[in-house]
């Protein structure tokens, strides 16, 4: 039933909204929807008693390994959860865009979420195949007809680029259902496939290519900040927020299962290469004019170091990755929603045009203060928490990296600071009549901060959620 | 129960203040918001000496704890306070200077539009504080460590239009950062050792071999966040651009609380530093040499707040010198003391500058003590000054940090300076050459501003009640503050050293062991010098109307002092300005013309491929038969090779 | 008299007409690939498919098999009707361009 | 025996060479006519009488005769063939003459096959090939039928002079007044 | 067979209707004979019979390819109603050749003969070069005749050699005999039957437009009626397939020719793919598209095992769906852009006919091969098929090959829907409508519910 009200509440919606076209009530009618849905998630949380909950079990064509399997497990849960949070902020940003057809952009929006909800839903690989490619196919047309400069190149450079991991990823997976060994397809009979180190070593880039590519971590990366400046807003808010979370989701549940000696063999490989990212977007992130592309690569930094603590692999990385993911997240809508907000105020996301707003907008200066708390993690925001359990989780695997991954906070701070400094601080150069955070702004900016702030002094609950599958998945990790 | 209600109180009470009047900022006029935010602070203030009288050294102390924070996959850490020795001292100074600044801050804000938020940033800050203070485990600590940071940020950059402000308020938030690596590094290192970050587990369990690599690389990591926030070598140089702040933020967190954190977070892991003795030479010679350079700009500069600003880098070189000789509690005795007279000292300039009118050059002041007469009946000093109160505790101050006999430093700092003499004469010179330049720079500050005439515009008049009324606290406290931990030379039995080994257990081994001779000899001889040193000053400076030319036509060596030992363009040439073009040049050179290209590349050169292929395509049909022939006969070929 | 009749088959190895084959499909391929008036590559067209028809003769002989002559025979048909369709071509392209020059015909390209 | 082989081996191929390197059209049908004979003559030394004839009348009588027509009728009968760059001939030649090569290396070694059935002197004749032909391949010889009709087909459809190339150049009856008023309503 | 016939008399009596002037009728009555065949076939499913001394034989795999190219051809003579709405002569011509040209595409699925399958391909063809010329008034359209013609019967001389050098060596043109005969050579070499499968495969390989024997499709795709381009990649193309494996599907074959197989694979998926991402003609691009998708059809002829028919079924029967409705799609724009026929034709599409862009874009992705379409699974399951018999590295290239696809699909899914300066207004007859969105549709569920259609 969950699931079930899951796939369809969104996917009935949209349809609802793409064919009847209520131009005025559209916003409202998506937001409603995504707030059913985060019902039904809450109340999946609440009934949620730990394991795998399988509530689909069907054969689809299962000579080819599609079955259609569909449950979650703790880190699943959270995946959805965090969608569905997401998700009306994202709907609820759109009330200060001015697009042109809002039943379309919504109805794009919502069958996003239905197949992000059926990516983080599948327990199939090919199943999860299918939606991970599909999520691709709405947002593409979102990027396509609502974008910014250059969007047509910048939308099919993208989508090509996330296809050809996605391909990758198919044909990976191809592969291993050609092995037979009783893998049916189902994430549950992963564990038959056992390949030898030599084939693990190669097959772990075929199928961690596309997750790369969708988080990105460096070198795999290029495609995001123009994608990320060009988007709008809404589209920006589900590429960072959600989309790029499947990346870690299906390294959690495709590539280490498939290949954990590849993954092992790879590891300092990858947390290299994340945390080169991670520095790499930090440093960048410093001088970018434009707001929304210093966002992009403040993502790409933090992103870095989110995969840089999964590929830790160990109980304190993986833990502070996903919860880290989550506070992402919620910071990513914060962050984006704030730029969209100047950039309603001021006409641009360009710095320049932008300057001693705190004068002019006091309370937004306040929430944008709030979000910058979490975005340099400090203690008692959520981010911190994840931060902190993926640096301990670093050290584990080398001083090093460790070292590299928390010098990202200075940098953090360094371009944090120096945005908001930028934005609101200094003299009012340019003494535009503005209004300050309206209501809308308050609903949207405040619970999520609350509920960053909730995450960040009292985390049980989400790490709860994620401790026993990240414990099974490490001594599944340690057997091999 | 009442106790763990009480400690959870003390922290949680300022809390709600910040809340409160950061939500309630526009409704709230700047008296009572800062009514508000003062009482709740003094309310904590009353709640820590409850504490404190309620308070069983001999148990060692208390763990509070509130509830489990990060808990997952074997890690185990709480948000508990730690109420000990240690804790109880550190919480009376912050929240005891801390409600005097509140109290002096209603005077120094009140005609300040945004004074509520200013008061709930202060209440922020005096939670962040008292969770650093407080907390029971690293963790914890790091919490407030954090926040305080961020209220230090947002505190230096209190006056937002000053794009000056802003820069200094940034700086200090990343140098603090960068410390924090270390500290974030430190805490790991330790996690990954003991399996917990609990103080008192740690150090029960943190036993073994001196210098033990992974001893040394944690301390050395906790020193790193330590130097940051308690701006050391090299680390130091925010502070004096943190005086871009209010006055009382100066006061309160520039030199009272905040700075001194890192001093606190030493003593706490007291027993670690005790295991890495090479660790603690480092700190040794960090802190003097942090000391002396401090000491030596203080010499030259003309900003009255940044004088004292450094002069505090100064005096937590001392406090670093204490720690890196294991003198823990002469590090926390200073710590004590200095919170007292420097925290007057800051009001007291700020008294100043509220009385010119935000006037801070030091240049432009001057006899501003007015005539000063001794009548006898009823005996009183009278002055016709403007700042008469000012003076007198500004007065007491200098002569406190300068460590006068029986002024509290005198106590604290010759205790440092007399455990460093028990390390090596040397080190012994080079203190009490710090404490000279001390002696003089202060008094040139205090000749400068107080004697002489008048150089300044503007109208001087005395600050109100709530200003004075903390300044004549802290001038009580500063001259008595030496009897908390009074030697036994002088008949005391050391009272603070004793309470706070119930907390670090470190502290039971420091022993001073000069024989008494050699101290009053050491005593004797400091006390001459600085005697001279302050009559010298008075000759230089008492009565000059005009100072010293500009920095330019002083001889190289002094120039290079006076421009602070050019250490800001020195960091902004190795680390500003390369990183402003890296990252300028990571986008458009590396992001731009490699990263982008490559991506784009393979398509275009897909494209390429694709018009190059497209060429055979030439629409001439005998030239299709012939490549058709062609690539049959390349194909029978290999076909019949691979037969 | 049908005893008699001694068929080339029996003296002339297979091979010879196998070479000779190849060679009058050799010079038929070329010819259709350099020459370029359309009809001479009409003819050029026939001469491959009549080297094939010799060739499936020779086998025919070679394997007493009637079987393949009936082949050739389709063959025939099929070039017949292959040439009427060739030359209807031709007509039309010589109405369209008043040539009968292949390299007339190259606006589809690329 | 081997003699005529050799003869007419030798016929046909110069009358081959004769037919794609002749620069008059007319040149060529007179020398693959030539050549056609002499591949008759190869089908009769291989004992394929019915073939030789059908081979005469189908090729030599229709299908030759059919290019003359078409030659004649174009007035193709000049020898306007620019020739064709010499880079492009030498390629052809040689890519004909390496095709020619290596079909011949593959058989170099002789081939392996042995006759599949004994000799029988009656397979090429007539009989032989039409009890072939109606029993065995009556469909194909049906379906050849459709080809034919197709061929048919297309050669009307696209030799037919164009109706609306007829219609355009038709001269323009001038229109009526009553005409135009209609066409204007 | 009776549908043979059958079919055989439709075209002659759509020639006497033509005759007679009923242009109206044409249509119907060929559709109607075409489902009548249709259900000839249907009637006796399953049947296993070899017909005519074993010369063809309508097993399971040729009826099912078949019915696929009766339904194909049913479909576009629906298109055909509207399209040749404007055309005054030989439209009775056009019909009939393409069901002549149909009667060859259904010998040569079931040919059991090499007698047969050369005639079938020459039926297939010859009406062929014909209707490529259907636009007499049409440089382009002569062209493109001419050069299809001078191409084909070119790979017809190949063929014929490989049929002669294939009876030299095994003294039987019948199938099974071949397939017996390729058995028991095993390693050993028999020169004269390789070159004989060498030539043949390579006419086949002419008529499904393989490199290097491709040069002809992408100027006569372009040149063609559009009809009869349609006609082209689906009827001729499936048919080919079809007897393409049926020719070499259940042969032992040599080492050497399956190294050529893959370098014809390899060179395929290259060239179409490549070079397709240079096209903004979108006939011409169908072309190579058509090229690029013959490569991944034999890719799954590289491993064959029991599972191969039914992916070429598969995968030919949706490629047919989407590519049908792409040239009616096509049709309909460039009749509004008045004859041109570059992609920019398609801009604003989704302005102006919304379902008819969203079709056109499940039709594409379908081609891209994005899940959830047929295409997707159409190219999954060739994609096993060839990893499951080894060819880890021809695959990798495959899928890298079958991203270069999506771009262009991409491209052309990006003008429809971005907004267009002027908007395109197509004129959507009904029928034509409901044959797009059959397609559209049946692309969907045949992604959804695979099982739907299979052999």
């Amino acid at each position: 039933m969950i699931v079930a009200l899951l796939l369809l509440i969104p996917f009935i919606t949209a349809l609802a909204l793409m064919f009847l076209r209520p131009t005025q009530q559209a916003k409202n009618v998506a937001l409603i929807s995504t707030l059913a849905s985060l019902g039904v998630v809450l109340f999946a949380w609440s009934a949620y008693t730990g394991g795998t909950v399988i509530h689909y079990n069907m054969d689809w064509v299962p000579a080819w390994g599609l079955r259609f399997v569909m449950g979650y497990d703790g880190v699943g849960l959270l995946m959805l959860i965090l969608t569905a949070v997401v998700f009306p902020f994202i709907i609820a940003a759109g009330y200060g865009e001015k697009l042109q057809h809002p039943s379309l952009v919504n109805a794009l929006l919502l069958f996003t979420q239905t197949f992000l909800f059926g990516v983080f839903l599948a327990q199939n690989t090919l199943l999860f195949y299918i939606f991970y490619e599909l999520s691709l196919i709405p947002v593409f047309f979102f990027l396509l007809y609502w974008g910014g400069e250059h969007r047509r190149a910048i939308t099919v450079k993208f989508f090509i680029y996330t296809l050809l991991g996605g391909l990758s990823l198919l044909f990976g997976i191809i592969y291993c259902l050609g092995q037979g060994a009783g893998f049916n397809g189902d994430f549950a009979t992963i564990g038959a496939l056992n390949f030898p180190l030599s084939t693990q070593i190669w097959l772990f880039w075929v199928l961690f290519l596309a997750f790369a590519i969708k988080l990105p971590i460096f070198p795999f990366h290029s495609w995001q900040p123009d994608t990320y400046a060009m988007a709008p807003l809404q589209g920006t808010m589900v590429l960072g927020a959600v989309m790029l979370k499947m990346g870690l989701y299906g390294i959690i549940k495709i590539v280490l299962p498939i290949v954990p000696q590849g993954v092992i063999h790879w590891q300092e490989t990858v947390i290299v290469l994340a945390l080169i990212g991670a520095i790499y977007g930090g440093i960048i992130a410093f001088r970018q004019s434009d707001l929304k592309r210093l966002i992009a690569f403040s993502s790409l930094s933090h992103v870095g170091l989110l995969c840089a603590g999964l590929f830790a692999w160990n109980s304190y990385g993986v833990s502070g990755s996903l919860y880290q993911a989550f506070a992402h997240a919620l910071l990513v809508v914060c962050m984006l929603y704030i730029s969209g907000a100047m950039k309603e105020r001021v006409g641009s996301s360009e710095m320049g045009a932008m300057g001693g707003l705190k004068l002019r907008t006091p309370r937004l200066a306040a929430l944008f203060l709030l979000v910058l708390v979490n975005a340099v993690a400090l203690p008692l925001t959520q981010s911190f928490v994840g931060e902190w359990l993926m640096f301990a989780g670093l050290w584990q695997v080398n001083g090093w990296l460790a070292f590299a991954a928390v010098s990202t906070i200075v940098l953090g701070a360094i371009y944090m600071l120096f945005a908001y400094q930028r934005v609101m601080l200094g003299p009012d150069k340019w003494a535009l009549e503005m209004t300050d955070a309206t209501t809308r702004d308050h609903l949207v900016l405040v619970p999520l901060i609350a509920v960053t702030l909730f995450l960040g002094v009292y985390p049980g609950p989400i790490l709860d959620l994620v401790d026993v599958p990240v414990q099974q998945l490490l001594s599944s990790l340690s057997l091999n | 129960m009442r106790t763990d209600l009480l400690a959870i109180l003390v922290p949680v009470l300022p809390l709600v203040g910040a809340i409160i009047l950061a939500s309630l900022r526009r409704k709230l006029s700047a008296n009572v918001a800062g009514g508000l935010a003062t009482a709740l602070i003094a309310s904590s203030f009353v709640a820590s000496v409850v504490l404190f009288m309620g308070f069983d050294a001999s148990t060692g102390g208390r763990t509070v704890h509130m509830l489990d924070w990060i808990n997952v996959g074997g890690m185990n850490i709480p948000l508990a306070l730690r109420i000990d020795a240690l804790s109880l001292t550190m919480m009376l100074i912050v929240t005891g200077i801390g409600s005097l600044i509140h109290l002096y801050s209603i005077g120094y804000m009140h005609e300040d539009e945004r004074a509520p938020t200013f008061f709930a940033q202060l209440n922020l800050f005096s939670f962040a504080m008292l969770m650093l203070v407080m907390g029971s485990n690293f963790l914890i600590t790091f919490i407030g460590w954090e926040g305080v940071g961020l209220c230090s940020y947002l505190l230096i950059g209190f006056w937002y239009k000053t794009p000056e402000y802003n820069y200094a308020a940034r700086k200090a938030f990343v140098m603090n950062r960068i410390g924090d690596v270390g500290m974030v590094l430190g805490m790991v290192l330790l996690f990954q050792r003991f399996g917990t970050l609990e103080y008192v587990s740690i150090m029960d369990m943190a036993t073994g071999g001196m210098n033990d690599p992974l001893m040394i690389a944690a301390t050395l990591f906790l020193f790193i966040g330590a130097t940051g926030k308690s701006a050391q070598l090299p680390l130091f140089t925010w502070l004096p651009d943190a005086m871009a702040g209010p006055t009382p933020v100066s006061a309160l967190i520039h030199a009272a609380t905040m700075v001194t954190a890192g001093i606190f977070l030493i003593v706490r892991s007291s027993v670690l530093f005790e295991l890495a003795p090479f660790t603690k030479d480092i700190i040794l010679w960090v802190g003097t040499a942090t000391a002396l350079i401090a000491a030596s700009v203080g010499l030259f500069q003309n900003d009255i707040k940044k004088v004292l600003a450094y002069s505090t880098v100064s005096q937590l070189g001392y406090m670093f010198v204490a720690l890196g000789m294991g003198a823990y509690s002469a590090a926390m005795f200073h710590v004590t003391t200095h919170a007292f007279f420097k925290a007057l000292l800051f009001l007291g300039a700020g008294s100043v500058i509220h009385a010119l009118g935000g006037e801070q050059d030091i240049r432009k002041m001057g006899g501003l003590k007015g005539r000063v007469s001794l009548t006898l009946t009823p005996p009183s000093i009278r002055m016709d000054g403007p700042v008469k109160i000012t003076y007198i505790t500004f007065f007491i101050g200098t002569i406190a940090i300068s460590g006068l006999p029986l002024m509290s430093s005198f106590f604290s700092k010759d205790l440092i300076m007399a455990y460093g003499f028990q390390h090596s004469p040397v080190l012994f010179g080079l203190l009490l050459f710090g404490a000279l330049l001390t002696t003089f720079y202060m008094f040139r500050l205090l000749f400068l501003v107080f004697y002489g005439t008048y150089r300044g515009k503007a109208h001087p008049h005395e600050s109100p009640l709530t200003m004075t009324i903390p300044l004549m606290v802290l001038a009580v406290l500063s001259v008595v503050g030496g009897l908390l931990n009074l030697p036994h030379l002088f008949g005391g039995h050391e009272p603070m050293k004793h309470f706070l080994e119930t907390a670090a257990d470190a502290i039971r081994y420091e022993h001073l062991g000069l024989s008494a001779t050699t101290e009053w000899i050491l005593m004797g001889i400091t006390t001459v010098l600085v005697f001279a040193t302050i009559a010298m000053a008075y000759g230089r400076f008492a009565k000059r109307a005009t100072l010293e030319g500009a920095e330019a036509d002083m001889p190289f060596f002094k120039r290079l002092i006076a421009q602070r030992w050019r250490l800001d363009e020195f960091y902004a040439a190795l680390f500003e300005r390369p990183y402003g073009w890296i990252s300028t040049h990571l986008f458009t050179t590396v992001e731009r013309h490699v990263m982008v290209p490559v991506m784009n590349g393979v398509g275009a050169a897909a494209l390429a491929m694709g018009g190059v292929v497209r060429k055979l395509q030439t629409g001439n049909t005998s030239f299709h038969l012939l490549a058709m022939l062609c690539g049959m006969i390349v194909f029978l070929l290999i076909t019949l090779m691979s037969n | 008299m049908e005893q008699g009749i001694i068929t080339a088959i029996r003296v002339v190895p297979l091979e010879h007409y196998l070479v000779l084959s190849f060679l009058l499909f050799s010079i038929g391929v070329a010819g259709v690939v350099f020459r370029r008036n359309t009809i001479i590559i009409l003819m050029c067209l026939e001469l491959m498919f009549n080297s094939v028809n010799l060739l499936l003769t020779a086998f025919s002989a070679y394997h007493s098999d009637p079987r393949a002559q009936v082949f050739v025979f389709f063959i025939m048909l099929v070039a017949a009707a292959e040439v009427t369709v060739g030359l209807a071509i031709l007509v039309m392209m010589k109405r369209n361009v008043d040539s009968v020059d292949v390299n007339q015909l190259n606006r589809l390209k690329g | 025996m081997v003699a005529l082989f050799y003869l007419f081996a030798a016929i046909s191929v110069i009358s081959a060479l004769i037919v794609v390197s002749a620069r008059s059209p007319i040149n060529s049908v007179i020398a693959l006519v030539v050549c056609f004979l002499s591949i008759a003559g190869h089908y009769v030394l291989l004992n394929a009488q019915f073939l030789a004839m059908v081979h005469i009348i189908v090729y030599t009588g229709a299908i030759m005769v059919l290019f003359l027509f078409v030659i004649m009728l174009l007035n193709l009968n000049k020898a306007t063939e620019p020739m064709k760059s010499l880079g492009t001939r030498i390629a052809a030649v040689l890519a004909g003459g390496l095709f020619f090569l290596t079909l011949v290396a593959a058989i170099r070694h002789g081939i392996t096959v042995a006759p599949a059935n004994e000799f029988d002197a009656g397979v090429g004749l007539v009989r032989s090939v039409g009890m072939s032909l109606f029993n065995e391949f009556l469909l194909p010889f049906e379906v050849s039928s459709v080809l034919f009709l197709s061929a048919m087909v297309g050669v009307v459809m696209l030799g037919k002079k164009e109706a609306v190339l007829a219609a355009a150049t038709a001269p323009v009856e001038p229109l009526t007044a009553a005409e135009l008023e209609r066409r204007k309503a | 067979m009776s549908a043979l016939v059958l079919i055989s008399v439709l075209g002659v009596v759509l020639l006497y209707l033509g005759l007679f002037g009923n242009r109206g009728l044409l249509a119907p009555v060929g559709i109607v004979g075409l489902l009548a065949a249709f259900v000839f076939f249907a009637a006796d499913w399953q049947l296993e019979n070899a017909l005519f001394a074993g010369l063809v034989q309508f097993d399971t795999y040729a009826r099912s390819f078949s019915m696929v190219l009766i339904v194909v051809t049913v479909l576009l003579f629906l298109f055909g109603i509207d399209y040749y709405a404007k055309v005054r002569e030989n439209v009775a011509e056009q019909y009939a050749l393409m069901l002549f040209s149909l009667i060859g595409g259904l010998l040569i699925t079931s040919f059991s003969n090499l007698i047969v399958l050369f005639l079938g391909i020459e039926i297939l063809s010859i009406p062929l070069y014909i209707l490529a010329g259907g636009k007499r008034d049409s440089f382009r359209s002569g062209e493109a005749a001419f050069k299809y013609f001078v191409q084909g019967s070119f790979a017809s001389g190949f063929l014929l050699l490989g049929l002669a050098l294939l009876y030299g060596s095994t003294a039987s043109f019948d199938l099974p005999a071949i397939e017996a005969h390729a058995a028991s050579i095993g390693t050993g070499t028999d020169m004269l039957f390789l070159l004989g499968l060498f030539f043949t495969i390579a006419g086949v390989a002419f008529k499904v437009a393989a490199v290097p024997f491709h040069f002809w499709s992408p100027d006569v795709y372009e040149g063609a009626p559009t009809l009869v381009t349609a006609f082209m990649s689906t009827v001729v193309k499936t048919a080919a397939f079809a007897a393409f494996y049926r020719f070499i599907g259940h042969m032992q074959l040599p080492e050497a020719v399956h190294t050529m197989l893959i370098l014809m694979t390899v060179c395929t998926l290259f060239l179409g793919n490549i070079v397709a991402l240079r096209q903004t003609q979108f006939k011409r691009l169908m072309a190579y598209s058509s090229i690029a998708h013959t490569g991944f059809l034999l890719l799954a002829f590289l491993g064959f095992d029991a599972r191969t028919p039914d992916v070429l079924f598969y995968y030919l029967g949706t490629y047919a769906l989407a590519t049908v409705g792409l040239f009616i799609v096509l049709t309909l724009a460039k009749r509004a852009a008045k004859g041109d026929e570059h992609i920019h034709i398609f801009r604003g599409l989704f302005r102006s006919n919304p379902w008819l862009a969203i079709v056109t874009m499940l039709l594409l992705l379908s081609l891209a091969g994005i899940p959830l379409t047929a295409g997707f699974v159409a190219k999954y399951r060739v994609f096993v098929l060839s990893l499951a018999n080894g060819y880890l590295l021809t695959t990798a290239f495959a899928v890298v090959m079958a991203l270069v696809g999506i771009y262009y699909y991409v491209i052309v899914i990006r003008e429809a829907f971005t907004p267009g300066e002027r908007g395109l207004q197509l004129v959507v007859a009904p029928l034509n409508w409901l044959v797009i969105s059959l397609c559209g549709i049946a692309v969907v569920a045949l992604g959804v519910m695979p099982g739907l259609l299979r052999m």
